[in-house]
């Protein structure tokens, strides 16, 4: 992170044709964070996007910047031996349900519990794009696809609880039709020092166009998401109308504020060191078809990996002197011979 | 025979000492420092580590036998010899796994108090082998060698589990005796190593002294043996495994390329001890990540190596196997990295702890698509460091992903070392792309027309920003790109890099003293049983040809010529003719395999029964 | 799962030796599922043991029914394929924290938010044992080891937590110096009808020896461990003297039952569909240094994936009638030529 | 010229067709739709479809560009033709992508409308090629489609923007109208396809219909052409691509074995139709899984082979890689499955929708340590159900994991097929061990001396409970065993087992009705297009012999004495030369390579160009 620089989003883009289908949600996250780089006017060469196999996992092309579009599900692998070699870079994953989840999803919890300072965008369509159109590790079970056409029988994941359960230090959501709650999100990602990981409902209207509609949609938005605001009550609705509230088993409830008191709201708080709130928060809603939380569900702060690496590079050579091949090569036991 | 007389060592040139015992009862540990006292005396030698799979398999069964093998002489030592000379066995089991191999007329010494039922029967012996003339063909030398450490370390005031624990002192100290080997330099060995335990201290310096002086005087041995210092180039020497000789061949290759070292590893036997060393060496900069596997292992190298750093990773088979996938990525993305695979006995999780170089094939042939790679092989423990170098240059000046090869004997196996002048190492550094190279873009596939190796742009570079992948790529934009034709020339362009390779390494070397009509043709760890077994054959006038390859991808470019050149040439390998196929793929010559599957480096007796047979015209199994 | 059989802890053992260093922890594993079983009467040609590589992964060499010792990491994919091929099989998973969660993270969370009918122990010494003691993703952060000789950097994982959220329908502790617990435990998840996942803390003693004696040791388990009990208050101590309570946050908080009276003490309900409560239990102790709880965390019902699978079939078959290979391959058009 | 005149065909051979548009212009549809007409009406064909990378690449651009060559014909059919006689370009990039491939005095049929600015500029143009000469050398058709569509839709009240989708219809309709395809069943089939959405079914069949009279009142045709039902051997035909007979392939051994097919796979092109279509059959007992990645599927199939089904994934070359050591376990331990490599272009993601032949090596060698497995490789579309089960057939009686090689020609290509009796199909079934066989014991490596099959006890068999794994196993008893002597003997037991399936495969045939001097060894898709070339040399006078292999591990065991009989042999190959290191390195003969890496299969007429080069002494490249 260097001094800001003054850049349009054109520069950000580059001369490759954007190959995403007409209508695709990718597009409306690429503005985004073509447009937050102006905002925040990165250098183009201090950033590297990292990205695996996917329609999502193109998007590195078309970002005017460093990047490797890698192979299936290792992005986050790869993205950390980026980070932990250049620590003075801005690293960015892009990736897929399909990328993360299913076949990445390991390198993902990983990465995550290290806390290695990467950016990871979740473009979750709960469909394989590129692949035309399998279900997901997120698609909602019972799903007619191509590869179940009797209906799928995973439980999905739920991305959020599976992040926190794997200790990230910072976990968010937000969606493809807001282009100012993915700036804020996004932003939040990028100022964050450690993993941060950001799920993006993003549709896709070729193979499972409208996934997300009843939550995303103008209309709904109101009544259907919970934008989560730190330090603040729990509320959501046209009119605020509705809460959050605990219940005796520490599971978050929804109600009507004026049937139980505002003072009754769960006030939100992203900092706590026990993820177990934010963890709550993520089961309210079981699929993108119930009152949604968005926004960021946590964010503390604990040392990066790569810093912690460099450390410890520094701290051994400041005690034991930086290292001298010719000692290392004697060292024991040697001997002479005539 | 008065003690003067016993003093005076008879004068030897080399012997093949075998400890076995216990995995519990340290010898390893025995070994190597017997090892290490041979060394810094000045003696040339060769080891030969063998330990079971198991943590500590069942105390007394020969499943739990752990093995150290060294031979030490005074002139130049190319293999940890074929059989013991002598033979130290802890327990029954430990007889019963090994004697099968102590030559006739060899001594074998045993702890004789172990021979109780209760071990005889866990090591499948019916009767005491001790008892009866099963042995006879041996110099039996029975030690009551527990009771002994016991009676010894009384004074120390150590527990009674420590003290017995401290027989194998016990026996280091007779063996150094028997070879005259001096005492100081193991009592401080010993100092250093148990400092801060006192009492642990004291007992281990007793059973080693009583051991050394158990053979002054006892009315066993009718004198100790001299070697002498080998007569070897001169210069500062240290006894060096390949695991070490690697680790410090990739911080020398660090420097010699001015690049900060990273090393992403996934544990695994027996390549984590290069993640161990290079673990502690902190202060020179070295970067290491223990990964969750080998693919992200890997994969954390293809970002460093984007990243500008050296890049390296090792495993051993299971882990290359997973490396697969991101390696195509790393050959069609052209980021120069090492892969280090200390092969280990396959298939599968197969022979763990044990050597086998079956892996060629894999790392030559095993990834989809046409994705050639380089490989270099390292030929003896020292030489790991020498090869590391060269794989990291070649990496480097042709940005490409390269193997080093390595296997378990090398990785546990130890030697002297002549060390190298560091102000003389190569310099092997490649620069950076700084600015545009196409009008004022940035074509990060613009090659180097003489090495045809792509420009290296790291992030954080001005105006250089792209983008690489693994989609097939524009000839010079790197875009993506899916034209016939140009897939067909980037397949090509990616190939002849490869063979290019043979225009900047060495010629193969050929040792032929009286044109012989048989070449021997070895790679990897059998180059000096090799070099051995057609030593023998010399001696007895036959007449062979002996070459080794170190560069084994692509091969020499005199190579065809070579074999060409003798009407039969036999390859040694403990694989099942991998090399072979490689060289009869390529030149059509009739190379003949040796092959040993046996987890165990090749006896020179084998290798030399098999040239004898063949210029005699019988056929080799 | 057939009639129950009689037989003894020696049919349950094999000719071969059990390969483990003398005072491991494994060992006294071992013998609790070996007593379970004679208990249990379960049949030796029914039971399927699966595992990966590692000290732990050894335990299928040592039990007289059929059992694979596959490769690392990779135990809960042969497994499943094992269970969705032959539901009529108890198939039980044996895996290290290295197996489990480092390698082998990906699997093990999908076999368990599918759901498929596995019995998954996995030993927990925090350690890499068959590798010479090297850290894992469950040893605490700064440990020394010879990977780590500075210490290590990574945050670990905390098992309970991870499968929780990964929609695991049971997921259970236990401790190697409980034979009876462990029992009651592994019994438990015998029972479970469909993946159950049970974290057994076990002692190392050559790598990583007392690991966990803060808890385990005969003095301070009544201190140290919280058993959890379905139904019941959460308390513990040598009087009982201490419980568990939620805070405004859902998270889990230690007091003396005398300071805040037995009502205010969450009592644990192990059926929950939400897993938020058995979650913020998880996140009592950080590690296995404090009062830790031990026991069922969750235990909720949901169809197996095997079942599933089993049942679309039957429905196919049902519907559509047996297959029949002739008109299958007659179709999408045909002609003759005469 | 009256219309009665002009209705009067022209009788041909044959024609190759290209239909070429956006990838949003339904080309693959109108093809497969073209070809199922053609079929059901009794021509041979082969087809060759062509599709980009992405979903839906930028509309009007080169890289969105799809396509699907058909070759119909009167006599049998080997490929989907060198170069199209008839390209239909729906706008200037397919134009500008396909053209350079029409014979010179083809015809070009081009949807005028698309020929816009825009689209021109996206295609690359710079001006209108319909303008000027640049097209002189074709009989160039311009048909408004776009508009004509719209017009002839206009009753159906459909929306605009479905309206002009169904000009791909109008496309169709025209080119059924050339060369007489019948049209109700082509309306009967949009019917179907459509059916529930009335307005977009209407606008279809009156494009369908709209085109078609197009054609037989326009002035722009002399007269339609017939190409006469081929005189294929008699009986009940289909048409079938590569992946669905590997499907159906899979029912059928698993009918042929008496056991449940278990599926277990990752999505991945061109592999995916594959779980598609067996997920769609679960009233033939199939299950599929759809696993988390390709570790985690074949390991699910190692663990359904345990359990005793006939176990099989499939993938390509990403995949492959990724299941490198899984497949050593399954070496290792012995077990029957199948493993199916759909190969696509590589190295690492490659070109993914484009066929290449170049896993071969990784297939064969890509596992660390000796990991021997068989490999069968499919020739044509059809031919992929029988060699599925003869793969499934060596898994059982072999119990060993074979490799099926299919690529992405053979998956998405398709052919007529004169269906097999379902009756006469082979038993491959095989025995469960039901009880004890080395006295009251079982030993699950006890071998079959014959074939030397280990037994198969799977669980639930009371008395037979056995564990295996990856470590070494003991010969007869499966325990775990690191002895050197049982590690080669079990080494070599392994190999054995491979190569002594030769003795149960068929011998290669030849092709060589006279005497040839040069043999075209092909393997694989190449089949029909090196029989086809090898027809065109022998047209010109040449004499030429033709071998193909199904069987690529172990080879037929008269390969070697076939290919010392010929001076030369020359193998086309669709990678750098695999087959023919695999045959240089076993038989030491000179076969060269003719080599295409470019994603899409040979065209005869380079094969033949080798041919002519090799037997006039000239050098191929
Ligand atoms: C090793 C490997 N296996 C499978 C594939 C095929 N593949 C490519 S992308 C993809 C899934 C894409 O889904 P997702 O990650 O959700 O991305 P989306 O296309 O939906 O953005 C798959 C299975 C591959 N490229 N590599
Ligand atoms: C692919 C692969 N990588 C690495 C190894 C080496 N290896 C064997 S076991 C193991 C870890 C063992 O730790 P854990 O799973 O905790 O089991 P424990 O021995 O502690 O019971 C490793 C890294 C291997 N066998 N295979
Ligand atoms: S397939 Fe779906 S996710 Fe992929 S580009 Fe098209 S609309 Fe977007
Ligand atoms: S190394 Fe540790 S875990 Fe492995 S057997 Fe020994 S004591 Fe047990
Ligand atoms: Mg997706
Ligand atoms: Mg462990």
């Amino acid at each position: 992170m260097t001094e800001p620089v003054t850049l349009t989003r054109k520069d950000y883009q580059t001369d490759q044709e954007v190959r995403w289908c007409p209508g695709c949600g990718d597009y409306s996250i690429l503005t985004a964070v073509q447009l937050l780089f102006v905002e925040l006017g990165l250098a183009t060469r201090n950033q590297v996007f990292v990205s695996g196999i996917g329609c999502a996992a193109r998007f590195p092309y078309y970002m005017e910047t460093y990047g490797i579009h890698s192979i299936h599900g290792r992005a986050p692998a790869v993205a950390t031996g980026v980070a932990v070699a250049r620590p003075d870079l801005d690293v960015w994953v892009v990736t897929g349900d399909g990328d993360s989840l299913s076949i990445g999803g390991n390198h993902l919890i990983h990465a995550l519990r290290r806390n290695v300072n990467l950016k990871i965008l979740m473009f979750n369509n709960q469909i394989y794009g590129l692949t035309k159109g399998q279900f997901s590790p997120t698609s909602e079970t019972g799903k007619v696809t191509k590869s179940s056409p009797f209906g799928s029988l995973d439980t999905p994941f739920n991305p959020i609880s599976l992040t926190l359960g794997a200790e990230s230090s910072f976990v968010a959501r937000t969606h493809d039709m807001d282009r100012a709650h993915m700036m804020d999100t996004i932003r939040r990602a990028y100022k964050h020092k450690g993993s941060a990981f950001v799920e993006v409902y993003q549709n896709c209207n070729v193979f499972n166009d409208g996934a997300f509609e009843a939550i995303t949609a103008k209309a709904s938005r109101a009544d259907m998401l919970i934008d989560l605001k730190h330090n603040e009550p729990i509320r959501f609705g046209a009119d605020q109308q509705y809460g959050v509230v605990l219940n005796a088993f520490g599971e978050c409830e929804i109600v009507e504020v004026a049937d139980v008191g505002v003072e009754k709201l769960i006030v939100h708080d992203e900092t706590r060191s026990d993820p177990s709130l934010a963890f709550a928060l993520s089961r309210l809603a079981s699929g993108p078809t119930m009152p949604t939380p968005i926004g960021v569900f946590r964010s503390v702060v604990r040392p990066t990996y790569e810093d912690e690496v460099s450390m410890q590079l520094a701290v051994a050579t400041e005690t034991r002197g930086p290292g001298d091949l010719a000692k290392l090569l004697s060292s024991g036991g040697t001997w002479t011979v005539e | 025979m008065t003690i003067d007389e016993k003093l005076k060592p008879e004068a030897i040139e080399e012997v093949v000492i075998r400890f076995a015992g216990d995995s519990g009862d340290g010898m390893q540990l025995t070994g190597n420092r017997f090892t290490d006292a041979s060394a810094i005396f000045g003696n040339d030698l060769a080891t030969l580590p063998d330990f079971p799979a198991e943590i500590r398999a069942p105390a007394g069964t020969i499943a739990g036998v752990s093995s150290f093998q060294v031979q030490i002489s005074s002139y130049e030592t190319l293999t940890p010899g074929d059989r013991p000379g002598v033979l130290v066995a802890m327990n029954p089991a430990a007889l019963k796994a090994n004697v099968g191999e102590l030559i006739p007329g060899g001594t074998l010494i045993v702890n004789e108090d172990t021979f109780e039922e209760r071990n005889l029967e866990k090591a499948g012996y019916v009767g005491n082998p001790l008892d009866g003339d099963a042995l006879a063909a041996y110099r039996v030398i029975r030690i009551p060698m527990t009771s002994m450490t016991l009676e010894a370390t009384k004074e120390s005031g150590v527990k009674p589990r420590d003290a017995q624990r401290a027989k194998n002192l016990f026996a280091l100290g007779l063996v150094s005796w028997m070879y005259t080997r001096p005492v100081e330099p193991t009592v401080d060995w010993i100092k250093k190593k148990f400092a801060g335990q006192e009492k642990v201290l004291a007992a281990n310096v007793a059973a080693f002294r009583a051991g050394f002086n158990f053979g002054e005087t006892a009315e066993l041995f009718d004198h100790p043996y001299a070697i002498a210092p080998a007569r070897l180039e001169p210069g500062l020497y240290r006894n060096i495994s390949g695991n070490v000789a690697t680790a410090y061949g990739l911080v020398a290759a660090a420097q010699c390329a001015k690049l900060p070292l990273f090393y992403a590893s996934y544990p695994i036997t027996p390549a984590s001890d290069i993640l161990h060393e290079l673990s502690s060496l902190k202060n020179f900069g070295v970067r290491t990540i223990q990964a969750e596997d080998e693919i992200a292992a890997v994969g954390a190298v293809v970002g460093a190596a984007f990243a500008g750093q050296l890049a390296v990773t090792a495993t051993s088979g299971p882990g290359i196997d997973l490396m697969a996938e991101t390696l195509g990525l790393a050959v069609s993305t052209e980021l120069p990295m090492l892969i280090i695979d200390v092969q280990r006995g396959g298939p599968s999780t197969g022979l763990p702890t044990k050597t086998e170089q079956s892996d060629l094939m894999l790392v030559m042939y095993g990834r989809h698509g046409e994705a050639p790679m380089p490989i270099v092989a390292a030929k003896s423990p020292s030489h790991c460091f020498e090869a590391t170098i060269e794989a990291a240059r070649i990496a480097l000046k042709y940005r490409t992903p390269v193997f080093l090869l390595t296997d378990g004997f090398l990785a546990n196996g130890a030697e002297p070392w002549l060390l190298p002048d560091v102000a003389a190492l190569p310099d092997i550094s490649v620069p950076f792309a700084t600015e545009p190279n196409h009008g004022d873009e940035f074509w990060p596939f613009l090659r180097d027309p003489e090495t045809l190796a792509r420009p290296w742009a790291i992030p954080g570079t001005e105006g250089l920003e792209h983008r690489i992948g693994g989609l097939e790529k524009q000839d010079g934009s790197g875009n993506i790109n899916y034209e016939p034709e140009n897939h067909a020339l980037m397949t090509k362009l990616r190939a002849d890099k490869i063979a290019g390779i043979a225009k900047d390494i060495p010629l193969v070397e050929i040792d032929d003293p009286d044109a012989a009509d048989l070449l021997v043709l070895s790679w990897g760890s059998t180059w000096g049983v090799a070099q051995q077994a057609v030593r023998q054959a010399r001696g007895r006038g036959l007449s062979v040809a002996h070459a080794h390859l170190v560069h084994v991808n692509p091969f020499p470019s005199n190579l065809g010529e070579v074999v060409a050149r003798y009407p039969r040439c036999l390859i040694p390998e403990m694989n099942m003719g991998q090399l072979s196929r490689l060289v009869r793929a390529e030149y059509l010559v009739d190379a003949q395999t040796i092959s040993k599957v046996q987890g165990i480096p090749f006896r020179s007796a084998e290798i030399e029964d098999a040239i004898v047979a063949i210029l005699e015209g019988r056929e080799i199994s």
